[in-house]
C-alpha cells in the first residue's frame, strides 16, 4: 500500500483527468518554441559531424582513429559502453520501480524510456562502425550458408553482446512502443487536427480502451516487463564480459558484472535526472514532475553512487590481494598514479564522492545544483569507461608493446555525432510524444484527490 | 582480398539503385523512350560512311539484297553469344582475323572456300564485290565495337518488382482501403510475395562471386567433347602438371602441335578453329584462352594434393567434361562443397608412409575405434588448409 | 543463359573497353611476360591463376627473353618451369659493400624471396637484412628504364658510339681516364677493368667505399707487407675484444660472423663454454647490446686504451715495451682474460687510424692469435677500397688532370665528406658517365647514364675472400633496357661481350685448374654453378713484422675534450645506397627501435641536464637532428647514423633523415667517422616527430626474457628459469591439454643465439607479403610486422644490460585470441597453428586486445594500391614481388604470424606425393631459414626425435608469459651472459 | 461488427462511480458488453470475467525457445561443424547459457507480441470502433447490448444515473 506521506505528493494542483491530458499534450499541440529549433538546429550540426566521422571512417578505414595495435579498442567502445549504460535508465526505471510498487516512476518512465531507445540507438552504431569490415557485419548471424555451413563462435563475447543488444534494442522499443499506445489514441480522440488525429490514430493501432484490451494489455506489461528485468541485469552484465571474459590485467575480474550493472544504472539515472530537470523547467511539466520525483532520484544515486564506491575499491583491494604483478601495476601505477591518473581519479571523484552532496536534502532541491551534478556523474562514467578501455590495454603484459593511445578527431566527431542524434531524438521525443504516460498518471492521479473514502482500510488496491 | 567482393557488392548497388529507377518509372506509368542512342560517332572507319556499314551489317544479317538465294551470313556465323556449340567461325571472330587485313585477301577466303565444310556452305554465293565490301567494312567496325550485348534479362527483375507492387497494395489495403473483403486474402498475398522475394534475394546473394555454368565462348572453339570424349584422349595428356603442381595447367600450344601438326581439318569445325591453333605457333602468339574456374583471391587450391595424392577423378568437380563441347563450369566452386566432399572422402592412409606420423589414428584404426579416416579428421577442413 | 562481365569497366562501357583491347592487344602480349595487363585488370592472385594457367603460353613468350637454358637450377627441381611451382636458383649477393651466398626463389619467373645457400662457408645459409630486401630493389620504380644522355633518352648504340669516340679522342690526346668504382671482388670483372685499362691507357681504377676499411689495410701493409682483411674467425674464439667495431651489426662481414659468434656462445646440447665478448664504443650498437662487458667510451679515447691494453699485454708476453698517453679506463681484468686465452682470442678494432690498427695487430700478434683465430689465408675481400686514392681523385679532378670520369657503383657526391667538391668538379670533366641502376646523387651529375642491370638480372663472379669464388645468375631477364657494366666495357674495346661465356672462358682458365674433382670442365662449371659456390683452401706466408709500432704508440693521440660525435652504419640501411627501399626504411634500428630517420642519440644523463627528451631537435654542428635518449650512450658523446638524407633516391628514399657524411672527418689520409669538439644546442620549441616502435625500456621486473649467467648456468642449468616449475606446478586447467593427431608444429628462439639484428622481420616481410605502412603510421604503432624484436634494458641507464627476444604469435594451445573471435575466423588447426581466416575477419579487433603477446597486426588502411601509402605495393612494379601463395591482405582485416603455413604446406604435399614422412628441419619458416645466428628452430612437436622437441626439453626452455596458461607452441631458452663473477 | 445493434452507454465522471455502477449492475444480473476506461481498474477486468492466457503462452514460448536454442548451439557448435576455440571442449555449455537467456527473451517478447496483437486485435491500420471518444480521455464508459442486457432500458437507465453516471444514452452501430 503506498503511503503519499513518504514521498509528498506525486502531482501537483488538483487536475481533474481531462486536465491531465491536456497539459500532458500541451506541447504536441502548442507552437513549437524558439529555442527547440535553436537546439534541434545545434544538434544536427552535431549529427552533421558524426555522419561525417563515419562517412571518412567508411571510405578510408580505421586507421583515422587514434587506436592502435596495441590499444584496439579506444573512443568507440567507451562511448558504445557509456551508451549502453544510459541506455538502462528507462528499463530500470520501468522495471525495477514497478518491481518495487514505486508509483511515483510514471511520470518519469517515459522519457527514460525513449532516452532508453535512442541512447541503444546510438550505443549500436559504434560496434558496427568499429568493426574493419562493416558491410560484412552479417557474418556474425548465425545463419545457414553455403560455406559449409560456418557457424559463428558461440564462445565470444561479442556474440553474446550482438545478441544482448539486439535484443535490448527491440525489446526496449516494443515496451515502450506499447506503453505509448493507449496515449496515442487519447492524442487522437482529443486532438482537433485531422492530421494528427490520422497520423496518431494509425499509431494507436485501433486502440480505444476497452476492458478487453486493457486485459491483454496488463498481461502484455507483465511479460514483458518480467522479462526485461532480466534484460536490465543480462545485458550490461553480457557488455561486462567483453572485458571480464579476457585476459587483460585489469579487465578479467568477476566483479565486472554487477560493477557494470550499477554503473550503467547509476549513469542512466544521471542522465534521467539531466533530462528531468530540462523537461520540468523547458515545458513546465513541474506539477508531474515534482521536487520530489527529483529527490527520489537523486536518494537513488546516493545509494547507488556507494556501492559505484565499493565497487572501485574492490576492485584495487582485488588487484592487490590477488597477487598478480600484473593486475597490481595496472590498478597502482597505470590507473592510480600513472599517466592516465586524471581520468582514474575524474573517475572516482565524480561517481563516488560528488553524489555524496545528496545527503543534504537542500542540494537535493536546488534543482541546477542537481542538474549540474548530473552532468558530472554521465562525465565521470564517462571517464570510469575511458579508464576500464584504454589504460589496460595501454600497458599490459609485455612492456615492449606498451603504447599510448590518442583519439583523433574523426573518433571526436563521431561521438559528437551521436550526442547530437540523442539529442535531436530526445527532442523529436518532446515534439511528437507524450511525455509522460498519461494513462498511468491519470491512474495514480486519484491518489492525489479528495476522494479518500475508496481508500478504506481492507479496500484493496493492489493491482500494478 | 575482398576487394573484387566489395565490388561486385558495388554492383549490387548499381542494380538497386536501377530497380529504384525502374520502379519509378513503373509507378508514375511514364512510358519509356527507347533512348538507348547510338552515339558511336567516333567508329574508327572515318573515311566510309555509316550507311555503308549499316549496309554491310543489314547485308551480313540477310536483310539486303531483297533477291538474296543463298543463307545470310549471320545464320552461320553468330553475333551474339549461342548456348550450344556453332561450329562455324562466329562473326566475331572473323572480323577480328581480317581486322587488319586488307579486301581482296578478306575476299578470297570467302567466295574460294577451302575445306570440305566450308566448300559445301559458301558454294551458293554469288556476292557483288560492292556488298562484299560493306560486309568487310561492317565487320571492321565490329572488331573495334565488339559484338552487339544481348541485354541482361530482365524477367527476374519485373518479377521482383511486381512482388514488390504487390506488396505494397496489399499493405496499403491492410491499413488503408480495405477494398478487399477478406482479410486473409491480402494478408496471404503479402506473405508469399515476401517469401519469394526473400528467396530471390537470398538466391542472388549466394550466387554472387559464383557462376556455376558458366560457359564463355573460347578464342578458338575446342570442344572437349571431341578430344575427351570421341578421340579418348587422357585429361592429363594435356592438363599434365595436375598430379604434381598447384594449377593443372593449359596445355603448351606445342603439344596442341603433337596431333595438330597432322590433323588440319575438323570433322565439325573445317579448318578455321585449327589454322588458329597451327597460327598461333607460327607466330609465336598464344592463344588468350577465358579462365572459367575462379576460385576467389584467398583461396589456395591445390590440383597436386587432390588428382595427384587423393588421386579423385577430374570428372567429380569438373563434371562430364567428355560431353561438353563448350566447357562449363559444373560446381558453384562454393566452400561448403569443398567442405561437405572433405567430410565425405576416406583417405588412403595405410598405403601413404606420410600418414606414418599419425601414430594415434592408426592406433584407433588398429583397435577398432574408427573404422576409415576421412579427410576431415586429417584437418581438411582447417581453415588454414585452403585460406593463408 | 547469364551473361558475365569479365570486369567492371566492360559492364560500365564494354565497346569502350573492346575498342582499347583491339587497339592495345599487341602492347599487352608483349608485357605478358610481366603481367602488367593483367595486374590492372585483375587482382594479384588473378593475375598469377591466369598466369599458372597460361604458364605455357607465357613461356614461348618467356623463352625468346628469358635466358631458360643458361639458368641451371639448384638441388632437385626439374629443368622446366611449373605453373604453381618454385625454381631456386644459386646465386650471389654484393653491391659493394657486404657479400652473401644467395639462394633465389623464382615463381612464374619471377624472383620473389632471397634465401641463404647453406653451401657456402662465408654466409652458410644466413643472411642479413639488406640481403632479404635486395629483392625489392629489382622492382624499383626509381630504376633507370634505358640510357640517356643529359637526361634525354638515348639508344645503346648511340651512346657506345660516342663514348667510344671520345675515349679514342681521350686517349690520342693522353687524356687521363679515371673508373671510379665501389670495391670490386669480381675476378673476371677485374679482368675486364685490366684489359679495358690495357686498351685505354691513361686510365686509373679507383676503388671507393663510402665507409672504408682504409686503416686496417694500410696497417697490415705495414705490420705484413700487404693490405688484406684478415679472416676473423670468431667460432674458434674464447675471448673477442671490439673496438668500435659493430661486427654483428654492420662491420665488414656481419652474417659471417654472426654465424661464427653465436656458435662459440650456443649452450645446446650440455655445451658448457662460451665466447666472452667485451666491446668499447660510444653508441649502443648491435655488437655492444650483444657484449657481455661494454664500455662505453669518446671516440677519441679508443688510442689509449689500445695502447693501454697493448703495453698490459706486451708486459706479460716480453714484447716490444712502448709508451704514450694514458688510457681513461683500467682494462686489467680485460687484459688477464686476454692472457689466459692466448691463441682463442681475437681483438679488433673498427677504427680506420692506421696506428690504432696496428697496435691491434700488435695485441693479436702477441696473444698468438694469427693463423689461430684470425686467419691469413682467405683474406676478406669486400673492402678494398684505400681512402687516400679517392682524395687524390679529388684534386686530379679539381685540376683538371681527369678528363673522363666513368661512375660504377659509386656515390661519392653523397657519401663522401667532400661531396660537394665532387659534385663542383664531377661538371668539368669532358666525359662523365655513370653506370647506376637507379638516380642518385652522382649519376644526377653525370652526362651520359648507362644503367646497369640489377644482380639478379646479371651474371658475375666473386671472390668475397681470397681462394673462396661464388657465381651469380641472372633469374630473370632484364625488365628495363639496361646492361651490365662488364658488357658495355667489353663493347667499348671492342671485345666478345657476351659476359656468361666470358665468366665461362674465365673460370676455364682460372678456376677450374684448382681443383681435382673432376676432369670435365662443364660438370665443373654446372656444378659450381648449382651450389653457387666454389671454395678452395690456400695457404699463407705472410709474416708479422712490428714495423712502425712504436711510432704508431706515439702517435696516439690523447683524448680530446667536449662532445663528441660519433658515426656509424645503421643495420638496415647502411650506407645509404638502399634507402630507396621501403622494408629497409621500415626495419626498426635494433637498438633504438627507430624506423625512417637517423636522429641524435644522446646520453641519459645529458639529457637530463639539459632538460632533452625524445623527438626534441638539437643543432650539431649547424645541422638539426630529433634528439633520441639511448642509454648506454657514452658520457660526453652523441651518435647519429649515416646513409641518411639521401636527396635522390626515389619515392621513398628521397629527404628520410639527415645526411651526417659531410661529419665525417680526414685526418692523415683515413676517414674517421666521428667528430670531435662538437658544438651542440638545443633549438627551442622544435619537435621532430620520431617513428619510435618501442617505447618502454624496462621489463618491470617481469619474467619475459629470462638471464642468467654462465657460472650459474653450469652450476645449475635451470637457474634464471627457476618460476618455471612453479608456473608448471600451479598450472590448474579446467581442460584437458589439447591432443594433436599428426603434428603439432613448434618454434624454439634460443635468447642466446638472436643478436636482435631484425633480419627475420625482413625475411617474413618478404615471404609473407607484408605491407610497408610508412612512418606516420609507424609512429602510430601499427607496424605489420609479423615478427618484432623487443628489446629491453636493464641495470644501469648509462651501461645497461640489453636483451633482446623475438615475439610472434605463439600459437598458443589455449588460444585467448580464439575465444573472443565472434565469427569463428580465428579457430585451431589440428595441427597446432592459431589460424586466421582473413576472407572470414569482420575486424572486431577483440583479438588484437585479448592476446597477451600483441602479436596480432590489423590492416588500418588498404595499404596495397593506395597512394596514400606509396610504398612498394602502390606500383604493378613493385607488387611483382608478392609472394603468390600468400593472400595480400585488405583494409579490415587482422593477420599475423602464420608460422608460413604455406611453406608447411607445400612439403607436406611433397611428401604425400613422395610417399614418406615429413624430414626433420626439411619445413623451415623463413625467419629460422634466414637467422644469421641459428636462434630460431622450427619443427614439428610431435615427433619426439625431433630437434625441437629437445629444445623443448631442454633445461633452459620457457613458455613466454606461461603463467597464463595460454600453452604457447613457440618456446624461448634463457639467455645466458658471460659476465666474470 | 454486426451491423444495427442498438446500445446503451453509460458514461460516468470518475473510477470510483464506474466501479459501484459496475458491481451492481453485475449484481443485478445486467449483462455488459464492454467497459471502456482510460486506464486499467482491476475490479472491472476481474468484472468482466475475460481471462487471458498471455503469460501461460510467453512462458510455453520461452520453453520452445530454450530447448531450440540450446539444440541448434548444440548443434552448430559440436554436431555439424565442431571448430577448435581456445582449447576449449566443442561443447562449451556455459557459453551457451548466455546466448540462451537473451536470445529466449527475445523471442519471447517477439511471440508475446504477436500473440497480443492478434488476441487483443490491436494491429497497425485496424480501425477504431469509437463508442464514446471521451473513453480515452476522461470519462468512464459502460457498454451494454439492447438486446442482450437482459435487464430493460430503463432499469439500467434509473441505475446508472443513480450510480452517478453523468450521462446515459443510446447509440446504435452501423
Amino acid at each position: 500500500m503506498y503511503k503519499t506521506d513518504v514521498r509528498g505528493k506525486l502531482i501537483d494542483g488538483e487536475k481533474s483527468l481531462s486536465q491531465i491530458s491536456q497539459e500532458i499534450l500541451a506541447p504536441i499541440d502548442a507552437k513549437v518554441p524558439k529555442w527547440w529549433y535553436i537546439a534541434m538546429g545545434i544538434s544536427l550540426v552535431m549529427l552533421a559531424l558524426g555522419v561525417k566521422s563515419i562517412y571518412i571512417t567508411l571510405t578510408q578505414g580505421i586507421g583515422t582513429w587514434g587506436v592502435n595495435s596495441t590499444v584496439a579498442w579506444g573512443w568507440e567502445i567507451i562511448n558504445f559502453v557509456w551508451w549502453i549504460g544510459i541506455g538502462h535508465a528507462g528499463t530500470a526505471f520501468s522495471i525495477f520501480l514497478l518491481i518495487l510498487r514505486q508509483k511515483w516512476r510514471t511520470a518519469i518512465n517515459r522519457a527514460a524510456e525513449a532516452m532508453t531507445v535512442v541512447a541503444v540507438f546510438c550505443a549500436a552504431l559504434f560496434p558496427l562502425m568499429h568493426m574493419g569490415r562493416p558491410w560484412l557485419f552479417f557474418y556474425i548471424f548465425p545463419y545457414p550458408n553455403t560455406r559449409g555451413p560456418l557457424w559463428v563462435n558461440f564462445n565470444s563475447p561479442l556474440f553474446w553482446d550482438f545478441m544482448a543488444i539486439s535484443a535490448y534494442l527491440l525489446i526496449s522499443a516494443s515496451f515502450w512502443y506499447f506503453g505509448m499506445v493507449p496515449d496515442f489514441a487519447t492524442i487522437r480522440d482529443t486532438t482537433k487536427s485531422k492530421i494528427k488525429k490520422a497520423i496518431y490514430g494509425f499509431f494507436a493501432f485501433g486502440w480505444v480502451g476497452s476492458s478487453r484490451e486493457w486485459l491483454r494489455y496488463e498481461g502484455l506489461a507483465f511479460v514483458l516487463g518480467g522479462i526485461a528485468a532480466v534484460l536490465v541485469v543480462s545485458v550490461h552484465s553480457i557488455v561486462s564480459t567483453d572485458f571480464a571474459v579476457s585476459i587483460e590485467p585489469g579487465w578479467h575480474t568477476t566483479l565486472f558484472p554487477p560493477y557494470f550493472v550499477v554503473g550503467a544504472i547509476f549513469s542512466g539515472f544521471a542522465m534521467v535526472l539531466t533530462l528531468v530537470t530540462l523537461m520540468k523547467k523547458l515545458y513546465k511539466m513541474g506539477d508531474f514532475i515534482t521536487e520530489n520525483h527529483v529527490d527520489a532520484v537523486c536518494r537513488i544515486l546516493v545509494f547507488i553512487s556507494l556501492i559505484m564506491g565499493t565497487a572501485y575499491i574492490t576492485e584495487i583491494f582485488i588487484a592487490w590481494y590477488s597477487g598478480s604483478e600484473y593486475e597490481m601495476y595496472t590498478f597502482f601505477k597505470n590507473r592510480i598514479t600513472g599517466e592516465y591518473a586524471i581520468q582514474f581519479w575524474g573517475m572516482f571523484i565524480f561517481n563516488a564522492l560528488l553524489p555524496q552532496l545528496f545527503w543534504s536534502r537542500k542540494v537535493r532541491r536546488n534543482l541546477w545544483v542537481v542538474f549540474v551534478i548530473s552532468l558530472f556523474i554521465n562525465l565521470g562514467m564517462w571517464f570510469e569507461r575511458f579508464n576500464i578501455v584504454v589504460t589496460s590495454l595501454s600497458k599490459n603484459y609485455l612492456p615492449a608493446s606498451w603504447a599510448e593511445y590518442h583519439p583523433t578527431f574523426i573518433e571526436i566527431g563521431f561521438f559528437i555525432g551521436t550526442l547530437g542524434m540523442f539529442s535531436a531524438g530526445v527532442l523529436l521525443f518532446f515534439r511528437y510524444i507524450p511525455q509522460i504516460a498519461i494513462s498511468e498518471v491519470k491512474m495514480i492521479s486519484k491518489y492525489n484527490t479528495q476522494q479518500t473514502d475508496h481508500l478504506k482500510p481492507g479496500h484493496h488496491h493492489d493491482y500494478e | 582480398m575482398r576487394n573484387s567482393t566489395f565490388l561486385r557488392h558495388l554492383m549490387r548497388l548499381k542494380t538497386f539503385a536501377f530497380l529504384l529507377f525502374l520502379s519509378f518509372f513503373i509507378v508514375t506509368s511514364i512510358p519509356i523512350t527507347a533512348s538507348s542512342a547510338e552515339d558511336d560517332t567516333d567508329v574508327i572507319a572515318e573515311d566510309h560512311s555509316h550507311i555503308d556499314i549499316k549496309r554491310g551489317e543489314r547485308f551480313f544479317k540477310g536483310l539486303l539484297p531483297k533477291d538474296r538465294k543463298f543463307e545470310s551470313c549471320v545464320s552461320c556465323h553468330n553475333l551474339t553469344h549461342t548456348d550450344t556449340l556453332n561450329w562455324n567461325p562466329s562473326a566475331m571472330a572473323i572480323a577480328v582475323k581480317f581486322a587488319g587485313k586488307d579486301f581482296s585477301e578478306f575476299q578470297s577466303a570467302v567466295m574460294q572456300p577451302v575445306g570440305k565444310k566450308m566448300e559445301a556452305s559458301h558454294k551458293d554465293f554469288a556476292i557483288e564485290e560492292s556488298d562484299l565490301k560493306k560486309v568487310k567494312l561492317y565487320l571492321d567496325e565490329l572488331a573495334v565495337t565488339g559484338p552487339p550485348s544481348a541485354g541482361p534479362t530482365i524477367n527476374q527483375i519485373i518479377i521482383f518488382l511486381f512482388l514488390g507492387l504487390l506488396m505494397t497494395l496489399a499493405l496499403l489495403d491492410l491499413i488503408f482501403f480495405h477494398k478487399i473483403k477478406y482479410r486473409y486474402v491480402t494478408v496471404i498475398i503479402l506473405i508469399v510475395a515476401v517469401i519469394v522475394q526473400v528467396k530471390m534475394v537470398a538466391d542472388a546473394a549466394i550466387s554472387l562471386g559464383r557462376s556455376q555454368n558458366y560457359a564463355p565462348d573460347q578464342p578458338i572453339k575446342f570442344s572437349h567433347k571431341v578430344h575427351a570424349g570421341d578421340n579418348k584422349i587422357d585429361c592429363k595428356y594435356c592438363h599434365h602438371t595436375a598430379e604434381f603442381s598447384k594449377s593443372a595447367g593449359i596445355p603448351a600450344m606445342e603439344l596442341c602441335m603433337n596431333c595438330h601438326v597432322l590433323v588440319r581439318e575438323g570433322a565439325n569445325s573445317g579448318k578455321f578453329e585449327i589454322a588458329k591453333v597451327v597460327e598461333a605457333n607460327e607466330t609465336k602468339t598464344p592463344v588468350e584462352w577465358i579462365r572459367l574456374h575462379n576460385l576467389p583471391d584467398h583461396v589456395f587450391f591445390s590440383h597436386a594434393q587432390h588428382v595427384g595424392i587423393a588421386k579423385v577423378d577430374c570428372q567429380k568437380c569438373h563434371g562430364d567434361v567428355a560431353q561438353m563441347n563448350i566447357m562449363k563450369q559444373t560446381s558453384d566452386l562454393s566452400m561448403g562443397w569443398c567442405i561437405n566432399c572433405h567430410r565425405d572422402t576416406k583417405v588412403n592412409f595405410k598405403d601413404n608412409a606420410y600418414y606414418d606420423n599419425y601414430m594415434k589414428l592408426h592406433d584407433q584404426l588398429k583397435g577398432g575405434g574408427i573404422d576409415t579416416i576421412r579427410a576431415v579428421n586429417i584437418g581438411a577442413n582447417d581453415c588454414m588448409r585452403c585460406h593463408y | 543463359m547469364k551473361t558475365y562481365w569479365r570486369s567492371i569497366e566492360e559492364l560500365a562501357n564494354p565497346k569502350e573497353l573492346r575498342r582499347e583491347e583491339v587497339r592495345e592487344e599487341a602492347k599487352q602480349k608483349s608485357m605478358l611476360m610481366r603481367g602488367d595487363n593483367e595486374l590492372n585488370a585483375a587482382s594479384r592472385r588473378d593475375f598469377l591463376k591466369t598466369f599458372g594457367f597460361g604458364i605455357a603460353a607465357a613461356s614461348i613468350v618467356a623463352s625468346c627473353k628469358r635466358p631458360v637454358d643458361k639458368a641451371i637450377p639448384y638441388l632437385v627441381k626439374p629443368d622446366e618451369i611449373n605453373p604453381g611451382t618454385a625454381n631456386y636458383y644459386a646465386s650471389s649477393y654484393f653491391e659493394g659493400n657486404e657479400y652473401g651466398s644467395i639462394i633465389v626463389k623464382v615463381r612464374d619467373g619471377r624472383p620473389i624471396k632471397i634465401e641463404g645457400n647453406t653451401l657456402s662457408s662465408i654466409s652458410q645459409g644466413g643472411t642479413s637484412a639488406r640481403m632479404q630486401a635486395s629483392v625489392l630493389n629489382l622492382y624499383d620504380d626509381a630504376r633507370f628504364k634505358g640510357p640517356s644522355k643529359s637526361g634525354q633518352e638515348i639508344t645503346w648504340d648511340a651512346a657506345d658510339a660516342e663514348i667510344v669516340a671520345q675515349l679514342t679522342t681521350l686517349k690520342s690526346q693522353g687524356g687521363k681516364v679515371v673508373i671510379l668504382s665501389s670495391t670490386i671482388i669480381s675476378p673476371s670483372t677485374r679482368d675486364v677493368i685490366q684489359k679495358f685499362i690495357e686498351k685505354q691507357t691513361n686510365t686509373e681504377w679507383i676503388q671507393y667505399d663510402p665507409v672504408s676499411a682504409s686503416g686496417i689495410l694500410e696497417a697490415n701493409q705495414k705490420s705484413f707487407g700487404s693490405a688484406f682483411i684478415p679472416d676473423y674467425r670468431f667460432n674458434k674464439a674464447k675471448v673477442v675484444v671490439s673496438f668500435g667495431a659493430d661486427f654483428l651489426g654492420s662491420w665488414l662481414s656481419t652474417v659471417e660472423y654472426t654465424k661464427g659468434y653465436t656458435s662459440a656462445r650456443q649452450l645446446q646440447n650440455d655445451r658448457k663454454e662460451m665466447l666472452r665478448h667485451y666491446q668499447f664504443e660510444s653508441g649502443m650498437t648491435l655488437s655492444g647490446s650483444n657484449a657481455d662487458v661494454r664500455f662505453p667510451i669518446k671516440p677519441s679515447e679508443e688510442g689509449a686504451i689500445v695502447l693501454a691494453l697493448y703495453i698490459a699485454v706486451a708486459k706479460s708476453k716480453g714484447g716490444q715495451v712502448l709508451s704514450g698517453v694514458q688510457s681513461t679506463v683500467d682494462i686489467s681484468d680485460l687484459a688477464k682474460d686476454l692472457l689466459e686465452n692466448e691463441k682463442q682470442s681475437i681483438v679488433i678494432s673498427g677504427s680506420n687510424d692506421v696506428n690504432i690498427q696496428l697496435l691491434v695487430n700488435g695485441i693479436n700478434q702477441l696473444l698468438g692469435n694469427y693463423g689461430q683465430t684470425i686467419g691469413l689465408e682467405n683474406s676478406l675481400r669486400t673492402k678494398q677500397g684505400i681512402d687516400q686514392d679517392t682524395d687524390r681523385l679529388l684534386s686530379d679532378l679539381k685540376a683538371g688532370n681527369v678528363k673522363a670520369l666513368l661512375v660504377w657503383n659509386a656515390n661519392p657526391v653523397y657519401d663522401h665528406p667532400k661531396g660537394k667538391d665532387f659534385a663542383e668538379v664531377i661538371k668539368k670533366t669532358s666525359l662523365s658517365v655513370s653506370f647506376s641502376e637507379r638516380p642518385d646523387e652522382t649519376t644526377a651529375l653525370c652526362q651520359y647514364v648507362l644503367p646497369e642491370s640489377n644482380l639478379l638480372e646479371s651474371w658475375n663472379d666473386l671472390e668475397p675472400k681470397a681462394g673462396i669464388y661464388s657465381l651469380s645468375q641472372p633469374v630473370i631477364a632484364p625488365i628495363f633496357n639496361s646492361r651490365q657494366v662488364q658488357v658495355t666495357l667489353l663493347k667499348w674495346i671492342g671485345a666478345d661481350n657476351n659476359y656468361r661465356d666470358y665468366i665461362k672462358t674465365f673460370w676455364k682458365e682460372t678456376q677450374f685448374p684448382k681443383q681435382k674433382n673432376t676432369t670435365d670442365f662443364r660438370q665443373f662449371w654446372n656444378t659450381s654453378l648449382q651450389n653457387g659456390v666454389f671454395e678452395t683452401v690456400l695457404e699463407s706466408k705472410l709474416v708479422y713484422s712490428p714495423e712502425g709500432l712504436s711510432q704508431a704508440a706515439n702517435q696516439v693521440k690523447p683524448v680530446v675534450a667536449g662532445l663528441e660525435v660519433a658515426l656509424y652504419e645503421s643495420v638496415a640501411i647502411g650506407n645509404g645506397k638502399f634507402a630507396n627501399n621501403p622494408w629497409l626504411q621500415e626495419l626498426p634500428d635494433p637498438v633504438a627501435k627507430i624506423s625512417w630517420d637517423n636522429f641524435a642519440a644522446v646520453p641519459v644523463a645529458y639529457a637530463a641536464e639539459n632538460a632533452l627528451k625524445n623527438e626534441d631537435v638539437i643543432l650539431v654542428n649547424g645541422i638539426e637532428l630529433p634528439v633520441f635518449v639511448q642509454p648506454g650512450q657514452a658520457k660526453d658523446t652523441i651518435s647519429v647514423a649515416l646513409g641518411y638524407g639521401r636527396e635522390i633516391a626515389g619515392k621513398v628514399g628521397d629527404q628520410t633523415g639527415t645526411n651526417l657524411y659531410p661529419f665525417v672527418g680526414i685526418d692523415s689520409g683515413t676517414r674517421h667517422y666521428f667528430l670531435t669538439s662538437a658544438k651542440v644546442e638545443k633549438v627551442a620549441g622544435k619537435l621532430f616527430q620520431l617513428a619510435i616502435s618501442q617505447t618502454h625500456y624496462s621489463m618491470e621486473g617481469r619474467p619475459i626474457v629470462r638471464e642468467t649467467t654462465l657460472d650459474e648456468y653450469i652450476k645449475n642449468p635451470v637457474s634464471g628459469n627457476e618460476i618455471k616449475a612453479e608456473h608448471e606446478e600451479k598450472s590448474v586447467s579446467l581442460y584437458e591439454a589439447p591432443v594433436y593427431n599428426g603434428h603439432h608444429w613448434g618454434m624454439a628462439v634460443d635468447l642466446n643465439s638472436c643478436t636482435g639484428c631484425g633480419n627475420c622481420a625482413v625475411a617474413c616481410q618478404a615471404e609473407n607479403n607484408i605491407q610497408v605502412i610508412g612512418k606516420e603510421q609507424v609512429r602510430n604503432r601499427r607496424i605489420m610486422h609479423w615478427i618484432r624484436i623487443d628489446r629491453y634494458y636493464s641495470e644501469n641507464p648509462e651501461n645497461p644490460k640489453v636483451s633482446f627476444q623475438p615475439v610472434m604469435c605463439q600459437h598458443c594451445g589455449n588460444a585467448p585470441c580464439e575465444n573472443v573471435c565472434p565469427v569463428a575466423a580465428t579457430p585451431h588447426s589440428e595441427e597446432g597453428l592459431n589460424q586466421m581466416a582473413y576472407n572470414r575477419c569482420v575486424g572486431t579487433k577483440y583479438c588484437v586486445n585479448n592476446c597477451p603477446y600483441k602479436v596480432r597486426r590489423f590492416n588500418w588502411f588498404q595499404y596495397v594500391k593506395n597512394d596514400k601509402f606509396d610504398f612498394a605495393s602502390n606500383s604493378d612494379l613493385g607488387r611483382m614481388v608478392l609472394n603468390p601463395d600468400v593472400t595480400v591482405r585488405s583494409r579490415g582485416v587482422v593477420e599475423k604470424c602464420s608460422m608460413c603455413v604455406q611453406r608447411i604446406q607445400e612439403k607436406k604435399q611433397l611428401a604425400k606425393l613422395e610417399g614418406r614422412a615429413i624430414a626433420e628441419g626439411e619445413i623451415k619458416t623463413a625467419c629460422s631459414q634466414s637467422c644469421p645466428g641459428n636462434a630460431i628452430v622450427f619443427g614439428d612437436l610431435e615427433n619426439p626425435e625431433s630437434r625441437i622437441s629437445k629444445l623443448f626439453k631442454d633445461k633452459r626452455n620457457y613458455h613466454l608469459l606461461e603463467e597464463l596458461h595460454t600453452l604457447p607452441s613457440v618456446g624461448y631458452l634463457t639467455k645466458v651472459r658471460n659476465t666474470k663473477a | 461488427m454486426i451491423t444495427n445493434r442498438k446500445y446503451l452507454v453509460g458514461v460516468f465522471d470518475d473510477e470510483h462511480t464506474l466501479k459501484d455502477a459496475f458491481q451492481k449492475a453485475l449484481d443485478k444480473g445486467v449483462v455488459i458488453e464492454e467497459v471502456y476506461t482510460p486506464y486499467p481498474i482491476h475490479e472491472i477486468l476481474h468484472g468482466m470475467k475475460n481471462k487471458t492466457n498471455i503469460t501461460t503462452a510467453a512462458f510455453f514460448y520461452g520453453l520452445f525457445a530454450v530447448v531450440m536454442l540450446i539444440g541448434g548451439m548444440y548443434y552448430a557448435a559440436v554436431v555439424d561443424w565442431p571448430l577448435h576455440f581456445g582449447g576449449k571442449p566443442f561443447n562449451t555449455f556455459p557459453s551457451f547459457i548466455v546466448v540462451t537467456i537473451v536470445a529466449t527473451i527475445l523471442t519471447i517478447t517477439i511471440l508475446t507480441l504477436f500473440t497480443f496483437s492478434a488476441r487483443a486485435k490491436i494491429f497497425p491500420g485496424k480501425k477504431e470502433e469509437i463508442i464514446d471518444i471521451r473513453a480515452t480521455d476522461d470519462k468512464f464508459i459502460i457498454l451494454l447490448d439492447q438486446d442482450k442486457m437482459g435487464i430493460d432500458k430503463p432499469e439500467v437507465t434509473k441505475l446508472f444515473q443513480a450510480n452517478g453516471a453523468s450521462e446515459v444514452y443510446e447509440k446504435e452501430s452501423n
